[in-house]
């Protein structure tokens, strides 16, 4: 599949509530490494924001908060973004992505 | 794809929304009067280019190719004026007889502007003098037509 | 000494490659229109042209990248497109006003048909695009663009009531015979004119093409904070210079040759000739600027080679977006519409596009990602969100202001 | 601080930790010695058990069950679905296999030059057809 397949599909757990947009796929390179000298890069979960479709400028994982107007305005409409884990996806549709009902939330901020 | 026609119905609303409201602003129609005054506006300012590039020239400061220049771009905005009056539709007899004024004078100031273009082109200074002052003459009766249309 | 030299020379280029075309025409507009009532707005733009500057020149010496990669990175490749498109066509309209800027100048000097010098001046353009070296073709340009210091010249000897200029200037108010909405649309323009996106594009891809690195950073700021100022007080004095001469005679600028009537009658045939000099420098140097923007903001949208420092077979399709731009600019002149008037259109609608470029370099600016300790400081920040507000009210304003005074009629 | 502080923490993996759309789509691409090659549109993702065809495991379609690694970094068609939405036909998407990537940090840099990629053949058409076409087309600026 190629990544467009699952960014800004709406996220739901198998009643059909909505819990989100998918906002961007979160890589892991911890697989076998192939031919060139990066390991594999394993898709390790998705992340999902409650309210808006587009992630705009990865403000809302990059705890850059400053300058003040941009910051605030941008982390009011990204509040809330999660994690989920690739194996707590229950399938892949056009149209949607199903993620099992008991899948854990992680906080999505990155490290830094 | 859904998602797709989804977000592109929604960037059509606001591209009507935008025009709409630019349209919004359009300019109201200008009056007769008004209409008259920017075109004697435009007259006087080409009037008045023109006697400075002349005044200039005389004096030496300018050169004749700059003069040159300078006259063909007023004898343009005149032009322009003259043309802004005559497809003016005039409402009543008071304002075709103001128009028909600003007409004459801005025909006069064309035609001094004319007349030094050829006087900076041929070598007689007499005609230098002669067509700056036809130019200082032109502006004088512009400047009347004008106080008569926006005192 | 020599350390010295280069900066005096950085410094010089600066203030010469300040001004260009939209500079040219909107300041004696104003001037002749306004008298000093608008001087206000050049100051605001010199001070913001100069945040902006030295954020894109800072973020692409430390980064790397250039103005329009890191739109395409941070506003991801929808909003980058619209981005792109707006950019890349108001760059062209600027593009076109400075080729025939060119053209109007050189009729100037020789009363030759100016759709005869328009080709000429264009392809003048590409040669210098295509063989001379990126730091030579900026000091020339910029350094006999100097000659437009002629304007200043011209102001001193026509011995103004400097009084007069100066409370103009400080009470700014709006001519009886001008509509607020008219005062207002010049003032845009005029802030269009003094934050050219252009010249962003230029400065920061100038920053990687001149392999900038982080000391390198300290010099720009001094060309910038030196520099820039000089080159409003330039154009200041246009304005001056329109105000003491034209105003009086009622004389409203619409002609490239107006421009000048006040230096010939301040220094005569001598310092027009240096003025006129300097206007072409300044115009050939702001086409050469506009037509390296074209390819940069392509190039670097689209992930190509791009640079002036790579041979042109190295950056093939960068090199062929700028031939197509210029002939395509080439071609709107030679359909005879009046390059004047083409430059008012351009330094408004490069009001509207300024918050496209400048929203992502502030964003940029302030991520540790890209720029490591050098983010900005408290004081650029507060500045910069002030040039926000301030470019967001020109840009909304600027459109509804142009239908309803029927572009500054 | 936000409603975020309530969310655990998640696992924190072995390797390094990349998010797709920040760290990848859009990046440029470099080749070893600095030369701008496209950028990143793209990835192409499949599961072991994949058909060599990229599709889909016949059976159970995508799901979390199998491991997905990036096998290419997609660019040039690629571009027009994410802008315009829809989807390009695979024979257009212009590939660069994952092994050839040697490096990820504010650039994607790759091994080698890419002369050899199809990612790069409208650079090397106008050069070859245009610019080298050109009398000083070759010389060097500096």
């Amino acid at each position: 599949m190629i990544l467009s397949d699952l960014l800004d599909l709406p996220v739901q757990d198998p009643t059909g509530r909505r819990l989100g947009f998918c906002i961007d796929a979160r890589l892991v390179l911890d697989a076998p490494a192939g031919a060139g000298p990066l390991a594999g890069a394993r898709l390790h979960g998705l992340v999902v924001s409650p309210r808006t479709r587009t992630s705009f400028m990865g403000y809302e994982r990059s705890g850059v908060r400053r300058p003040w107007p941009l910051g605030a305005l941008l982390e009011r409409r990204h509040a809330g973004t999660f994690l989920v884990l690739w194996e707590d996806v229950v399938g892949v549709e056009r149209e949607r992505i199903l993620v099992a009902g008991n899948a854990v939330r992680y906080d999505a901020r990155l490290r830094g | 794809m859904t998602r797709a026609r989804g977000r592109r119905g929604r960037s059509l609303a606001c591209l009507v929304c935008v025009t709409v409201l630019v349209g919004a602003c359009a300019p109201p129609g200008r009056s007769s009067p008004e209409v008259v005054d920017d075109a004697v506006t435009e007259a006087i300012a080409a009037a008045a280019t023109a006697r400075l590039a002349m005044e200039l020239f005389s004096s030496g400061d300018l050169p004749r190719e700059t003069t040159r220049t300078t006259l063909a771009a007023s004898l343009e905005d005149a032009h322009q004026a003259a043309l802004d009056l005559g497809t003016l539709e005039v409402p009543g007899p008071q304002d075709s007889r103001t128009r028909d004024e600003a007409l004459r004078a801005v025909a006069d100031a064309t035609s001094a502007i004319v007349t030094s273009r050829s006087a900076v082109s041929s070598t007689s200074d007499r005609t230098v003098d002669e067509s700056t002052a036809a130019l200082a003459e032109a502006i004088e009766q512009l400047d009347r037509v004008q106080d008569e249309v926006a005192p | 000494m020599k350390r010295l030299l280069g900066v005096a020379l950085g410094v010089l280029t600066a203030i010469g490659g300040f001004l260009d075309i939209g500079d040219l025409v909107t300041n004696a507009v104003v001037g002749s229109r306004f008298g000093m009532s608008l001087v206000w707005v050049v100051v605001v733009g010199v001070v913001g042209i100069c945040v902006f500057a030295q954020m894109s020149g800072r973020v692409a010496a430390v980064s790397g990248r250039a103005t329009f990669e890191i739109i395409r990175e941070r506003l991801g490749p929808r909003t980058g497109a619209a981005n792109l498109v707006a950019s890349f066509l108001i760059n062209l309209l600027t593009l076109t006003a400075e080729v025939g800027g060119v053209a109007l100048a050189l009729q100037l000097a020789s009363s030759v048909e100016p759709r005869l010098w328009m080709p000429v001046a264009a392809l003048a353009v590409w040669l210098v695009l295509w063989r001379v070296k990126f730091k030579i073709m900026e000091n020339v340009t910029g350094l006999v663009g100097l000659c437009l210091v002629g304007f200043a010249v011209a102001l001193f000897l026509l011995g103004p009531d400097w009084g007069d200029l100066l409370s103009g200037a400080l009470h700014p108010t709006v001519p009886a015979t001008e509509g607020h909405a008219v005062y207002w649309y010049y003032a845009i323009a005029l802030f269009g004119a003094a934050m050219t996106p252009y010249e962003v594009f230029f400065f920061s891809s100038g920053a990687v093409e001149e392999r900038w690195k982080v000391k390198d950073i300290a010099e720009s700021r001094l060309n910038v904070l030196v520099g820039f100022p000089l080159g409003g007080l330039l154009s200041i004095s246009i304005a001056a210079c329109a105000t003491v001469v034209l105003l009086p005679r009622h004389i409203e600028v619409s002609a490239l040759s107006q421009i000048v009537l006040p230096v010939a009658q301040a220094g005569g045939k001598l310092l027009l000739a240096v003025v006129i000099v300097g206007i072409v420098a300044a115009t050939f140097g702001a086409a050469l600027e506009t037509s390296l923007s074209s390819g940069y903001t392509l190039a670097q949208y689209l992930g190509w080679s791009w640079g002036k420092f790579r041979r042109p077979a190295q950056a093939a399709r960068f090199h062929l977006t700028m031939i197509v731009t210029l002939l395509v600019g080439t071609g709107i002149l030679m359909t005879g519409v009046d390059p004047v008037m083409v430059t008012e259109y351009s330094v408004v609608f490069s009001a509207v596009a300024l918050p496209l470029t400048y929203i992502p370099i502030l964003v940029v600016a302030n991520d540790p990602e890209y720029m490591g300790e050098h983010v900005n400081g408290r004081v650029m920040n507060a500045l910069g969100t002030v040039f926000l507000v301030v470019i967001l009210l020109a840009a909304l304003a600027a459109i509804p202001l142009m239908v309803v005074t029927g572009a500054g009629r | 601080m936000t409603r975020d502080e309530r969310l655990p923490r998640p696992p924190t993996p072995a390797g390094r930790v990349l998010d797709a759309r920040l760290h990848l789509l859009s990046r440029q691409v470099l080749d070893a010695d600095d030369m701008p090659l496209t950028t990143v549109d793209d990835l192409e993702l499949r599961s072991t058990d994949d058909g060599p065809d990229r599709a889909p495991a016949a059976d159970g379609g995508i799901t979390g069950a199998r491991v997905y690694t990036v096998t290419a970094l997609l660019s040039g068609a690629a571009l027009a679905t994410r802008v315009l939405g829809g989807r390009a036909p695979a024979s257009r998407w212009l590939r660069i296999d994952w092994g050839r990537v040697s490096d990820v940090g504010t650039v994607v840099r790759i091994a080698g030059t890419g002369d050899d990629l199809d990612a790069t053949w409208t650079e090397r058409w106008v050069r070859d057809r245009i610019i080298r076409r050109i009398p000083g087309g070759d010389h060097d600026p500096q």
